[in-house]
């Protein structure tokens, strides 16, 4: 793990214009990712994770510059690419590939396998003719597919041979990062653990880094390094996964693990912090921190103040009025 | 196997098939199990293994066009419902046996209000005016603790968020009493606190009413959480049956342990910053259920399979302590763990 | 880890057969079948026609089916059987390359403006404005733009159409756009032209081809009633609308002249329409709702 | 809602630009000439010129397009070159009988084409489902006029039980008028029987695959309740899509009615007009129809928003 | 717009409703061969506009059945012995319908305008010096030259009628329409219930004083018979005939020929035969100005190609109702002439494209106006384009509707540039009996009909015609004047036909037969 992060992203803001009236002004917007910093290093995997809803997924999308961002920065192995058009971003595409969530839809029916694995070695001029199918091949084999495969369409696989396929896509060119969104919550859980392996295995090889997307705190423990929770648009905490998940300081956190169950009966019952409510629209975020309407903990001043993500231990970064820079690591209390 | 004294529905080698192009898919090969009054029963498996038509079966909501009981008996209160009339099978659902499922966001009709969809079923099974309905509306979503039900009566599923959706579900499924509620993976959909809160909710509910719950779902952790007694299914089949803390303690079926390793865990202790354990895979796919299978249907991903898995049907045996399972090797097993 | 184990096989591929093909969509097989009879008249037309469709024979006027004229004469003791028979060529042609050009000029525009947004804005308010206008008042106008003939007939089917497909097919690349897939292509470095291509063109295919079946269909219709109404193809050319249009005078007395050819374009525009409403199930379930 | 009126009706302003536009220069760029056509069957070349001199049509075609815009504005449709008439006046003369003809069709299409629709949906690849989709198909590929004359011959000649054409006013009494539409409305609604019936299949076919049709029959809602309120008042929307397509494809068919049962609509006004030549009328009617096209289209939009509580605007 | 669209829609409801103390008033429902789009008879030489005209106004004199001029408004006239002057005096109890006399004014100016307007009329006001009235009810006609057409012309039943109107309305522009339609005539137009394209009504006009001598086609009494007639607009024949079957109009003025085994048949329907010459006469007309057809070798060549029989059955079917007729001026007129029938001897497509050659014909394409909405024109123009493409003659035939042929037929230029060489048409046959009435047989040059024929010697004899003062001088002058168009062939004839009226003969009496225009005012209702 070097410690030159190969994905930068400061501020980062995307707004959704909502459009109302007479004249279809913009009368408000969906503030979808609301000011988002953090970094990657090479072969790390940092972990996104919150409800639906949240920004994770287009935080996603903004990175590989699928949607422009409305502000912020975004530095991919130290370049800015935050404002570049369509044409200039293209040579930066080749650093950056993604894993997309639904394996049934991310794959162009029509399109034999093969050809769809090969198609970012084409466009980027790297392979033609035999020598992409024979790259191509290698993929295969080193998702565990076979090579004759290539020859099939993507409905004649299964749902985790098919994240194979996107994996091989992605892997083709031989990226800096990958964004892998939701990429095992389609699928069953037999063929989710054969899936997290892979990608361990293929981070481990090539020195990968991960932006790993996901509502499971479970698989998020399995293949994070350090975990980012987001809330509405926000990251409210974001530390190494070891101190999330005994440590967490953020009340949201602490709702989410302890709202999270666990395949042993015996705990049953041991969940206390469930909170209550729903999340807020996105379009009409409460003022002060996002989550004081949910929150347990919350003081007046939460109302009102717009808590910052301050790093109130080494490496531990949290955005919560009550958790001071410094200030006392254990359980809140109730005003 | 012998029934569970005060079963109030009892299920006997339910076979459920469906035609396609293809052939005929036996999606149901052979399931028996019991409810007790009372009781919450987990029906735990992966997509495409026979729990949900397991449930459809049970209010005989199979449709018609491709699929059929072909053969069993289900019994619910002692009465038999594969041979009742469609129109006596309509007065009991929704009223005697009610379901919940995955979706709430397509489960409610997108058109009609929340109060009308809950009153219509109040007004449908019990006889009472429109007006009642409404009142039994409006009290039952105070039930599921909707904040300010009244209102909500009048609006559309499309007002609520995911987690009211599936309270109102709940509220309507309730709404007449029903002595067993089917719940299909009813906080698949939903994210991890509105899920939690869901849970609770039933089983708040189930104390108060006394409502036999069936809970279908793929989620080990919900299982673990909510039911008393687990039912595993593979490939149409039950493969193993216990109370679900002798589950949890030793699972015995070959399929169940695979299940077991390889989620990942929240509740172990938390391992260092960089380590990252290997998961434990289970390898292959699920069978294609057109083709016959012969044997045990996981023989051919199973690591303790013989001969005997691949050619005869492993029968269930009781293990002790009503922990029931359908496997040649128990013994291999059991000294593995 | 490069060991390709057996686990991995693949779910068994389903082979091609006829048998199930027609199994799944008896109305297609009955559709092609009748279709295919209809070209094959189309085609070798001259071999069938027992009499030579221009042929004016005033003194056998009207006559009845019989076995020298076996679907009778017209007003002009002209063959109908034989006229039938050419017609078959008229309706198919106008049929088809009224669904052929639509189909590819709503083809380029509707993956123009649903790919670039600034034609968009313009290209649609014309389509609009096109479609405003009733289409049969259209190919009139047209009609008595230009001289008639079979060119222009077309032509005059095809423009009140082109908006049509340019919505059908607009409503298609905007939602392959939003797929996956797509998102995945550009990510994967797919510039415009490819994306195009390869991506979206080839995904439009399937509700155009269903699409265009119901333009063939409904523009032999549409041939048939500007005939009827006396501005479709010139009276001598043998089109069933211009039979029956001729004939229709002499329902009556003569109701050969109008119920044959009559039979053959319902038979043949019901033959295109199973061939549609088929393909419709077999390639896009969804197109039935936006029809 | 009313933004959204309002801000659609502003909307159709360009469309009926494009409209008038369009129409304006096809209709002058078109061979024929009125004058030839007034003059008459003796006239000589020189009379014709002196009609089409005191016609205005010999002036540039720009400067008779701003005359005929200009008129336009204050609301003028111009005068029927062969009548005199004003343009407003005769479309108000044919617009009854069309307009009646349109909804007595619409009328009958729907009622037949919603319950056979559901009932295929409902029993589907029963025979019933077949036998009703296989005459929808039929239905849809009848040409209209050779349907007209199969009518006429059996109901009105054979039979006489109803008139052979002609409209009679509502003025004349209910029952006249009710029968000088039946034939008409028949030949002219079978075809979009077929296709509404067909829309209606499809629809409900989708919808019944609903999960909340699901969770309506594990309610043990009687089919009918399922049927017509849970099922039809969600496929909705497209079968008014279709009905909306429906009217707008009418406008075609009613040209061929008109024509067969001698009604003395639009549509027949609007091909004599084109045949004649007689510019302002075409003009006047193929705006008054776009007009219409355009303000059925709105209603369609707005009657969604009443179907759907998830459509606002 | 649709604001003042709907208020007109129930503005229209108050006629409506007065229909409904109509259920006793006699009305007749009568389907005419076009609809009245045009009020103005002078303004057109639509056929149906005059037989408009004809129901509302008045002429000076009618032509009887034989075409015989009688005094029709005028109560009594004379003729100076030199044949200039002569002197018209009105009757007694004309009025318009306005209330207003007729006088010599309004009698003055309609004739100035009809004068200036039609084609008969302008030949005759070709001979006038002076029209002065001298007094209300008395004016005279001064012409230059004598000229033996005047009460024919009068008359005359063909195109324009020479229709009195009130002053006001004969003062309008003859290249304008009048915008009021008030004559004298037994029938007052209801404008408010004009519906164009659909029908016109008419109703009785109670003051009409009808002469007394017995009535014949466009002489004597003109006496009202119906309380109200609707001229009810039918354009689909298989309508208008199933119409009349069903008792749902009374009158049926040109059913098909096809049709008439069948109405025949019908009950309570009857057909009347056409007059003795109010047929139709088809024909094929040549462009004398442009190649091959300025030649007149060519134009000749085109007889050999002509059997009329093809023609005639094509277009009528049933021998009763149609007959040969290889001449231009009416078979079975009064000056039906032998003179050029030779021409028409023999059906021969050789000696046709050889005679083509000879006249310098290579083979470029003959362009064909061809319609496709003329019940008659356009199965007469196909018959014709067989024949032609059998003698190996290339034939362009363009197709358009017929009110395409109408304008393109007026275009003097080479048929590449839109011009013409070729189109088909129908002359009725009142108008073709008579050689000074027949405008397609003149041969006026650029100042003729579309074909343009030109030669000198074909109009001095229709002059002479006029001028001819006995009956002998007139039919040795026609057949001398048919022998020469013949030759020169100012068009190539197809043959003739009759158009018998279908009624409901249980419904109404007084049908009489058509004479250039239909009778309707006759008709009375059982």
């Amino acid at each position: 793990m070097s410690d030159a992060p190969v994905l930068q992203v400061e501020g980062l803001v995307k707004h959704f214009p909502i459009h109302g009236g007479l004249l279809q002004r913009q009368v408000g917007a969906v503030r979808a990712v609301d000011g988002v910093t953090f970094s990657i290093r090479r072969g790390e995997t940092l972990g996104l994770v919150g409800e639906s809803g949240c920004g994770k997924s287009t935080i996603g999308k903004v990175v590989l510059k699928l949607i422009e961002p409305t502000a912020g920065k975004i530095v991919l192995a130290g370049e800015d690419v935050t404002a570049l058009k369509p044409g200039a971003m293209w040579t930066h595409r080749r650093r950056i590939q993604t894993i997309f969530q639904d394996p049934y839809s991310s794959m162009n029916p029509r399109l034999p396998s093969g050809t769809i694995v090969g198609e970012p070695l084409e466009n980027f001029g790297i392979a033609r003719g035999a020598d992409r199918d024979q790259r191509v091949a290698q993929l295969f084999r080193r998702v565990g597919l076979r090579p004759e495969a290539a020859r099939k369409y993507a409905h004649e696989f299964s749902g985790g041979q098919r994240q194979r396929l996107g994996i091989a896509k992605a892997l083709s060119v031989n990226p800096d990062v990958i964004v892998a969104d939701e990429p095992v919550s389609a699928l069953d859980v037999s063929v989710q653990a054969q899936v997290l392996n892979l990608l361990i295995d293929l981070q481990e090889e090539y020195g990968l880094a991960y932006l790993f997307i996901s509502h499971d705190l479970a698989v998020m423990r399995h293949i994070s390094h350090r975990i980012a929770v987001m809330y509405l648009g926000r990251i409210v905490e974001l530390t190494d996964k070891r101190t999330l998940f005994t440590q967490p300081l953020h009340p949201y956190t602490e709702a989410l693990l302890s709202a999270a169950t666990a395949p042993d009966p015996k705990r049953r019952g041991q969940r206390k912090k469930i909170v209550q409510g729903d999340v807020p629209s996105p379009a009409k975020p409460p003022p002060g921190c996002h989550f004081h309407t949910r929150c347990l903990y919350a003081t007046a001043e939460c109302r009102v103040t717009d808590p910052p993500l301050l790093e109130v231990a080494p490496g531990h970064h949290v955005a919560c009025l009550r958790r001071p820079v410094g200030g006392d690591p254990g359980p809140l209390t109730a005003p | 196997m012998t029934g569970t004294p005060g079963a109030i529905l009892e299920v006997r080698d339910l076979h459920t098939q469906f035609s396609t192009l293809d052939g005929v898919v036996r999606a149901v090969d052979g399931v028996s199990f019991d409810v007790a009054r009372g009781e919450t029963l987990g029906i735990v498996g992966e997509s495409g293994c026979g729990k949900s038509v397991t449930a459809m079966s049970i209010l005989r909501l199979i449709p018609p066009e491709t699929g059929r009981i072909a053969s069993g008996s289900i019994k619910f209160e002692g009465e038999e419902l594969t041979t009742l009339s469609e129109e006596e099978m309509k007065r009991l659902r929704g009223h005697r046996i009610s379901m919940i499922f995955q979706e709430p966001m397509t489960s409610l009709n997108p058109v009609l209000t929340v109060g009308t969809q809950i009153a219509e079923n109040v007004v449908r099974h019990l006889g009472v005016s429109w007006k009642a309905g409404r009142e039994r509306a409006f009290e039952m979503l105070d039930l599921v603790r909707i904040a300010d039900a009244r209102r909500r009566l009048d609006e559309y599923p499309h007002q609520l968020s995911g987690g009211m959706r599936q309270r109102v579900m709940i509220a309507m499924a309730l709404s007449c009493d029903p002595q067993v509620l089917i719940a299909d993976e009813p906080t698949t959909a939903l994210d991890v606190t509105i899920q939690a809160q869901i849970l609770d909710l039933m089983i708040e509910l189930k104390e108060k009413t006394g409502t036999a719950i069936v809970l279908i779902t793929h989620d080990l952790g919900v299982v673990a959480e909510t039911t008393e007694r687990v039912v595993v299914m593979y490939a149409g089949r039950k493969v193993e049956q216990a109370p679900v803390e002798a589950l949890f303690e030793e699972p015995l079926h070959p399929y169940t342990r695979g299940l077991m390793g390889a989620i990942p865990r929240l509740d172990v202790e938390a391992d260092a910053a960089g380590t990252r354990p290997r998961l434990q895979e289970i390898p292959g796919l699920v069978p294609i259920l057109t083709q016959p299978i012969v044997g045990c249907a996981f023989a051919p991903r199973c690591g303790f399979a013989t001969d005997r898995c691949r050619s005869e049907r492993p029968p269930l045996v009781d293990a002790g302590a009503g922990h029931l399972v359908a496997c040649w090797e128990i013994d291999r097993v059991r000294r593995a763990a | 880890m490069a060991i390709i184990a057996d686990d991995l096989a693949l779910p068994p591929a389903r082979r091609f057969s006829m048998w199930r093909a027609i199994r799944r969509n008896p109305t297609v097989a009955l559709g092609g079948v009748l279709l295919a009879v209809l070209v094959v008249m189309a085609v070798f037309a001259p071999l069938i026609a027992t009499n030579d469709p221009f042929k004016i024979a005033p003194v056998n006027r009207l006559r009845p089916p019989s076995e020298r004229w076996w679907f009778g004469t017209d007003q002009f003791g002209r063959d109908v059987f034989s006229r039938t028979v050419y017609g078959a060529r008229v309706s198919l042609i106008v049929g088809l390359s009224v669904a052929a050009i639509s189909s590819i000029l709503g083809l380029a525009l509707g993956l123009a403006c649903g790919y670039f947004r600034r034609v968009d804005s313009i290209v649609m308010r014309i389509m609009d404005g096109l479609m405003a206008i009733p289409s049969i008042l259209l190919a009139i106008a047209l009609i008595t733009l230009s001289r008639p003939g079979l060119g222009i007939v077309i032509v005059a089917i095809v423009i009140p159409e082109v908006p049509r497909i340019v919505r059908v097919v607009r409503a298609v690349v905007l939602s392959i756009r939003a797929q996956p897939y797509v998102e995945s292509a550009i990510a994967g470095g797919t510039r415009n032209w490819k994306l195009l291509t390869r991506h979206i063109l080839p995904n439009t295919l399937a509700p155009l081809i269903v699409q265009s079946t119901y333009v063939c269909a409904s523009a032999m219709l549409t041939e048939a009633g500007l005939s009827f109404l006396g501005a479709g193809v010139p009276p001598e050319v043998p089109s069933w609308g211009n039979i029956i249009a001729q004939g229709r005078t002499f329902f009556q007395i003569a109701p050969w002249t109008i119920m044959i050819p009559g039979t053959f374009l319902a038979v043949t525009v019901l033959a295109v329409n199973l061939l549609g409403d088929g393909l419709r199930d077999r390639l896009d379930p969804r197109l039935a709702r936006r029809l | 809602m009313t933004a959204y009126i309002v801000r659609r009706l502003f909307a159709t302003l360009p469309v009926m630009a494009v409209v008038a536009l369009f129409v304006f220069f096809l209709l002058r760029f078109a061979p024929g000439d009125p004058a030839a056509i007034i003059a008459g069957e003796d006239a000589t070349t020189e009379a014709i010129e002196a009609v089409r001199a005191k016609l205005g049509l010999d002036r540039p075609m720009v400067e008779q397009f701003f005359v005929w815009v200009t008129q336009l504005l204050r609301g003028d449709l111009g005068v029927s070159i062969f009548s005199n008439l004003p343009v407003t006046r005769l479309i108000s003369q044919r617009l009854e009988p069309t307009v009646a003809l349109t909804l007595s069709t619409l009328f009958v299409a729907v009622a037949m084409a919603i319950p056979i629709g559901v009932l295929a949906a409902w029993k589907v690849r029963k025979w019933v489902d077949r036998v009703v989709m296989g005459f929808a198909v039929l239905g849809f590929a009848m040409p209209v006029f050779v349907l007209a004359y199969i009518l006429i011959y059996f109901f009105a000649v054979q039979w006489q039980m109803l008139p052979v054409q002609g409209y009679q006013p509502i003025k004349e009494g209910l029952w006249p008028f009710v029968e000088s539409l039946i034939l008409p409305s028949l030949a002219l609604g079978i075809t979009y029987m077929a296709l509404i019936a067909r829309t209606t299949r499809a629809s409900m076919l989708e919808v019944l695959s609903q999960d909340y049709i699901r969770t309506a029959n594990s309610k043990g809602l009687a089919t009918g309740r399922v049927l017509l309120l849970h099922a039809l008042k969600n496929a909705a929307v497209p079968i008014i899509t279709v009905i909306g397509i429906g009217i707008a494809l009418l406008i075609s068919g009613v040209v061929i009615t008109e024509t067969v049962f001698n009604i003395p609509g639009l549509g027949r006004l609007t091909v004599d007009a084109v045949l004649k030549r007689d510019y302002p009328v075409v003009q006047g009617l193929i705006l008054v129809f776009a007009g219409a096209k355009v303000l059925v289209n709105l209603v369609i939009d707005i009657s969604y928003a009443f179907l759907d509580p998830r459509i606002r605007y | 717009m649709f604001k003042r669209i709907l208020a007109g829609a129930f503005a229209l409801a108050v006629p409506f409703a007065a229909g409904q103390a109509m259920a006793q008033e006699k009305v007749l429902k009568a389907v005419m061969h076009a609809d009245v789009r045009v009020i103005d008879p002078v303004w057109t030489t639509q056929t149906i506009a005059n037989i408009h005209g004809a129901l509302i106004y008045d002429t000076l004199f009618g032509n009887d059945a034989d075409q015989k001029p009688h005094p029709q408004m005028v109560g009594k006239y004379e003729v100076s012995p030199d044949k200039l002057t002569y002197t018209f005096t009105l009757r007694d109890g004309l009025k318009f319908h306005d209330g207003s006399p007729v006088t010599t004014k309004d009698v003055i100016a309609s004739l100035k305008r009809w004068g200036a307007k039609d084609g008969v009329g302008q030949r005759l006001m070709g001979f006038v010096t002076k029209m002065e009235p001298v007094d209300d009810k008395t004016f005279t006609m001064v012409l230059k030259a004598p000229y033996g057409m005047v009460l024919e012309s009068l008359g005359k039943t063909s195109s324009s009628i020479p229709a009195i109107m009130r002053e006001k309305d004969a003062l309008t522009d003859p290249q304008q329409q009048i915008k009021e339609a008030v004559g004298s005539g037994p029938y007052m137009f209801a404008k408010d219930q004009w519906v164009p394209g659909s029908k016109a009504v008419y109703l009785k006009n109670k003051d009409y004083q009808p002469r007394t001598e017995a009535p014949s086609s466009f002489a004597g009494a003109k006496i009202p018979g119906v309380d109200r007639i609707e001229l009810v607009w039918i354009s689909d024949p298989q309508t208008a005939m199933s119409a009349l079957v069903n008792g749902e109009i009374d009158f049926y003025e040109n059913p098909p020929n096809d049709f008439l085994p069948m109405l025949e048949k019908a009950r309570g329907v009857k057909l009347l035969k056409t007059g003795k010459i109010d047929s139709t006469q088809g024909f094929i007309r040549l462009n004398h100005l442009q190649p091959p057809f300025d030649n007149v070798k060519a134009r000749q060549a085109m007889y050999y190609l002509i059997n009329q029989e093809d023609f005639l059955r094509a277009i009528v079917g049933n021998p009763k109702y149609y007959k040969v007729c290889p001449a231009l001026l009416t078979c079975g007129g009064p000056y039906e002439s032998a003179g050029g029938r030779e021409w028409m001897k023999e059906y021969n497509p050789k000696k046709a494209l050889q005679l083509l050659k000879e006249a310098g014909y290579k083979g470029e394409p003959i362009t064909v106006l061809s319609a496709t909405d003329h019940a008659t024109i356009t199965p007469a123009t196909q018959v014709l384009i067989q024949a032609m493409r059998e003698a190996g003659i290339n034939v362009d035939a363009q197709s358009m509707d017929w009110g395409s042929v109408v304008t393109r037929r007026a275009k003097k230029d080479p048929p590449a540039q839109g011009g013409w060489n070729i189109f088909v048409t129908t002359s009725g046959g009142v108008g073709s009996a008579n050689p000074v009435l027949h405008t397609w047989i003149g041969a006026a040059c650029d100042k003729g009909l579309f074909g343009w024929p030109c030669d000198a010697k074909i109009e001095e004899l229709r002059n002479a015609f006029g001028m001819a003062q006995t009956e002998e001088e007139r039919k040795k002058i026609a057949n001398e004047l048919q022998a020469r168009a013949m030759e020169q062939v100012v068009y190539v004839p197809f043959g003739q036909w009759d158009t018998p009226l279908a009624f409901r003969a249980d419904k109404i009496d007084g049908v009489v037969p058509n004479t250039g225009l239909a009778v309707l005012w006759g008709i009375t209702k059982k």
